[in-house]
């Protein structure tokens, strides 16, 4: 669904933000991207979404090389990838409601159709009540969680999110994390970049590590089916902060059954 | 019943119930529908948008209005000093005294021959009989011209050039061929007069275009750069939409429409304008018809002129989005 | 050497030598510094930015630049058009032909009488005998005068009306008064052309002050319009600058400069373009002052309107940019 | 230094974003705020920086009652307030340095000095080596940084960050959080919102907790002297994501004399 090959993209400035990229995620695969700030996770997605193109490589989504699409068949490639963007990119004019209609709209949904499923998407990230607001009147965290409705509405065949709980609480998070993981298993592909390594632990999907552009870990879990719900139970315990609690909920996480998922990354990798 | 006649019913059956076009897939129509409702929404969208900070837009409409309206005044004063340049033609007649030996009949064929020149338009021929009338009737010196035993007039012929409005060169070569031949004795022709007013309808005639022309200049460039800083002010709006996948057509909709209402309501405004200063302008040209003798009336604009202003300005307006958004649409390709 | 030599020294020392600001202290004088230092970076940033999108700064200076220059030469063209309307005022005295039996005497205390009214600014009068020189020198009638024993001409007045170039109304009554007067045989006046040119000055003026009157509120809006577009396309760093703390007056310095160099190249470029329009005018205009005999010449935009006119354009500028930045600053405050 | 008395926030949209909030924070004192999200962070530091005013109640900061405060002087008190905001809110046409030079250029130093400080506020972030860069060329996390070095160039006595490591590796969050905890070391009072409970718990300073615009916790750590080094270190073994050393470290960390710290927070609080 998704695959990298010998991918490079160097900026026009000279910075060298990803190098000789490969990778592959089948359909219905979700994968998580880690690695430092300015690892270039954001470059990657950005590629995904036909934002960028690579300067070196090809790209594969939907089984679509995308340097071969033309810039009039950029839109329908768009189309077919939900995307939360790192900075939300919400138009600040128009209400929560239109907001994530948006994408509905361009698809040229039907009017009834569109108020359904814009409902059901601000139902699940927890915003019915705010649909009427303006996106200035919202909290950072709740602003992230409308693009995050904005980009599971149309349900697209591939989602990706770069950073989509960086101004979350650790239980949100889970529960948004949660999400996405559902969208997993109706057979959406899932590409997640995030820094929030306890909950990508948690998780127990796929992770590519990026350290300065390079891909230096591809790690799959052994037991991949480690249970949601699990996941948001001990968010639940986690939050307020009581580090005996959280520490015993993680303990107990590891114990049960996450120890031999531990990925064998190579420790002491670069300062950002 | 045979088979023809089933047909036409059928026919008929189809155009007394209007079916839902017949033969688009689901979700073809479905997406028609959609389309429509966007053009729908677009429309009615980009005039709340207007309405929505009016003080803008009314600054907008009438820096726009007026670039659109200043170029049609300067053509309507144009033309109606052509007109008037016209009119006035017939006070530029050249009085040529023939020599008091040419006898009636040799005046004429001189006459005949001065018509068939291709800068003389009319000539007219004046007797001594009728010159020595006029002479009395017109000039102060009735009771002095009464001691006259003789007719000392000659036969005088009255030339009117062919010359255009805006040219005063044409005259005086005709005047200098007239002044020596040899029938002629002496050419009166009020040049001083007559070279003023052309000169005066020459220089206005420059001005105006000049002006007009910097206007049409100007009227471009307010309702391209109107249009573009509205864009530039969206320029977020139109990349996010276009990072969600919406093609080129649906993201310059709005815009569109917003050219096509600055457009409509500038052309309305100008129009209005226009309006406002024939009404100031009312007394001075009453003035300047009465003089004339009601033979000339000054043209306001007309309806066609009216509808064409109009056209123009909603043209200009979404000429103007169009060429605005194609830059910012440019701007969100994948590098 | 007493005390006021002394104080003198200091005083010659103190201004021979320049000496830091005396009793300013340190921070103080630092603060100057860094305020001067911003001046001169605002200024330099405010004119990297123009030259930065060179496109749409070239866009708003000829925009702000045509609605500055239309209502000059509009005003210029009014103003030669009066000068115009003056000179032609010598061609417009009536001639007043006494009665034949009227002697010299009482013609001229005839003429001092007119000559007292508030209607009549010059009379010049020409006896029969300079009459019958310039009859003959004009008229085609010379050989037939020459037949004439005596003079039969009577004593001329020739009557100019004070009148504003505006108004044509003024002659008639005069005209009627002189007629029934008991010295005077009949009246020759022009009127008719008179009547046309009076006509056409007046409606010129009236166009030319309402075309004036709309292209100033043009230079106006736009100018305000500009500065506006592009200040709400940098309301994020007025606002960021404000939540960092900076004062008002700091805010607005780089677009009060941004103003400035706005109208100051407007300015120019509205000179430059009168220039052209001067240029392109001087053919016409060499054929109008021709027809005068070089008595009457036109004149363009002097040092002191050039000056004034750069002047309007840079405060124009400046303005905007204030009232468009208070609008935006007042945005800024804390709720 | 800060001080909150019965501080109200209702928004005109009719959003209780504050109620009847008390604290006070002394010169030199650090705190973390934290609570889910839309609880009310954002609106409370806003508030410090005189950005919005309290419906409300009354706060004095730096000795200064900002209700009293008139419109000509908001300037002077904002002067006083390092921020750094949760959008970065970077001008995105100056270059790093020009964007970190900002404060001091508005305070109005003299050049030779505004070089010296901004390149040194940039080393302390990391970001030496961009400063001629365009914020648009920097990642999300690196912008971050932007707008933190930003925060800390004027030296201000009071800094408030919100969400300051939302878009940050876990051994940045920290080098970052190391920072701050610097700032209070010379007198600077502190005040950082942060969803990041880990961190807030390693950090080991006092926790003002909000929940639906309510204190519902002020919890001050009874050893607030947990080394600062120790910090860092131990966020360094946690990365790259490695469950069993990240248990570890936490583990030890606990056991090493955190346990005590442990705040009595009441557990389960508001769903978002
Ligand atoms: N300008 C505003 N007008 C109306 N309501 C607002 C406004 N700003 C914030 N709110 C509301 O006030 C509440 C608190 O918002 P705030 O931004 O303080 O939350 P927060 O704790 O910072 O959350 P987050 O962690 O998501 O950033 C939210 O419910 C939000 O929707
Ligand atoms: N438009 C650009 N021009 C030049 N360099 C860029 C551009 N965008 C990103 N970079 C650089 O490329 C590198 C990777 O950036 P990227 O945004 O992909 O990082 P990231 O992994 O998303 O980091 P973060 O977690 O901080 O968001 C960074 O060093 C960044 O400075
Ligand atoms: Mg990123
Ligand atoms: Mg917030």
């Amino acid at each position: 669904m998704i695959k990298f090959e010998q991918v490079g993209k160097k900026y026009p400035s000279g910075q060298e933000a990803l190098s000789e990229l490969s990778f592959e995620l089948d359909a219905g695969e979700m994968a998580f991207i880690a690695g430092h700030s300015g690892a270039g996770k954001s470059t990657l997605l950005r590629m995904v979404a036909l934002m960028d193109r690579p300067t070196r490589g090809q790209i594969t989504v939907n089984g679509q090389n995308l340097a071969k699409t033309k810039a009039r068949h950029v839109p329908r490639v768009r189309r077919g990838v939900g995307m939360v963007f790192q900075d939300h990119r919400l138009l600040m004019d128009r209400s929560v409601f239109d907001n994530v209609a948006l994408p509905l709209e361009i698809a040229g949904c039907a009017r009834g159709e569109i108020g359904r499923r814009v409902r059901a998407a601000l139902d699940k990230v927890g915003l019915l009540a705010r649909e009427a607001a303006a996106p200035v009147t919202l909290s950072t965290g709740e602003q992230q969680r409308v693009g995050i409705a904005r980009a599971i509405v149309g349900k697209p065949p591939v989602l990706i999110a770069d950073e989509p709980t960086g101004n979350l609480d650790p239980m949100l998070s889970a529960e948004i994390m949660k999400l996405f993981a559902e969208f997993e298993q109706v057979g959406t592909t899932v590409l997640v970049a995030s820094h929030d390594l306890n909950l990508i632990k948690r998780m127990g999907k796929r992770v590519l590590v990026l350290d300065h552009g390079k891909l230096i870990d591809d790690f799959r879990p052994a037991a991949a089916a480690a249970s949601n719900n699990a996941v948001a139970r001990s968010a639940r315990d986690d939050y307020p902060p009581s580090p005996a609690s959280a520490t015993n909920g993680e303990g107990q996480q590891v114990g049960a059954g996450q120890d031999a998922a531990v990925p064998p990354l190579s420790p002491g990798q670069g300062d950002a | 019943m045979n088979r023809r006649v089933a047909t036409i019913r059928v026919k008929l059956e189809k155009s007394a119930a209007p079916a839902p076009a017949p033969r688009a897939p689901a979700h073809k129509r479905r997406r028609m529908g959609a389309w429509r409702e966007h053009h729908a929404r677009s429309f009615r969208a980009s005039l709340r948008r207007l309405a929505g900070r009016p003080g803008a837009t009314a600054l907008t409409l009438l820096v726009m209005s007026l670039a659109l309206c200043l170029p049609f005044l300067l053509w309507l004063l144009l033309d109606n000093a052509r007109a008037l340049g016209g009119h006035l033609d017939d006070a530029r007649g050249i009085g040529v005294f023939l020599k008091p030996e040419i006898d009636a009949a040799t005046a004429r064929s001189f006459a005949d021959k001065l018509r068939r020149r291709t800068d003389v338009a009319v000539v007219a021929i004046k007797t001594p009989e009728e010159g020595l009338a006029e002479f009395r009737s017109q000039s102060g010196f009735a009771d002095a011209l009464k001691v006259l035993q003789s007719n000392p007039l000659p036969t005088v012929l009255i030339v009117t050039p062919k010359i255009a409005a805006a040219s005063a060169r044409a005259t005086p070569a005709l005047v200098d061929e007239l002044a020596h031949d040899k029938h002629v004795d002496q050419v009166q022709y009020d040049a001083l007069w007559r070279q003023r007013l052309d000169a005066i309808l020459a220089f206005t005639a420059r001005v105006a275009g000049v002006l007009a022309m910097l206007l049409g200049l100007a009227a471009l460039l307010v309702v391209g750069n109107t249009v573009r800083n509205d864009i530039v002010g969206r320029a977020e709006e139109i990349s996010v939409m276009q990072l969600l996948g919406a093609d080129r057509a649906f993201v310059r909709r709005p815009f569109l429409y917003t050219g096509l209402w600055y457009g409509a309501l500038a052309g309305l405004v100008a129009l209005l304008l226009i309006a406002g200063v024939e009404i100031a302008l009312a007394a001075p040209l009453d003035q300047l018809t009465s003089s004339y003798g009601g033979r000339f009336t000054i043209h306001g604009l007309s309806w066609v002129q009216a509808i064409a202003l109009f056209g123009t300005s909603v043209m200009l307006g979404w000429l103007g989005a169009w060429i605005a958004t194609s830059r910012q649409l440019r701007l969100g390709r994948p590098q």
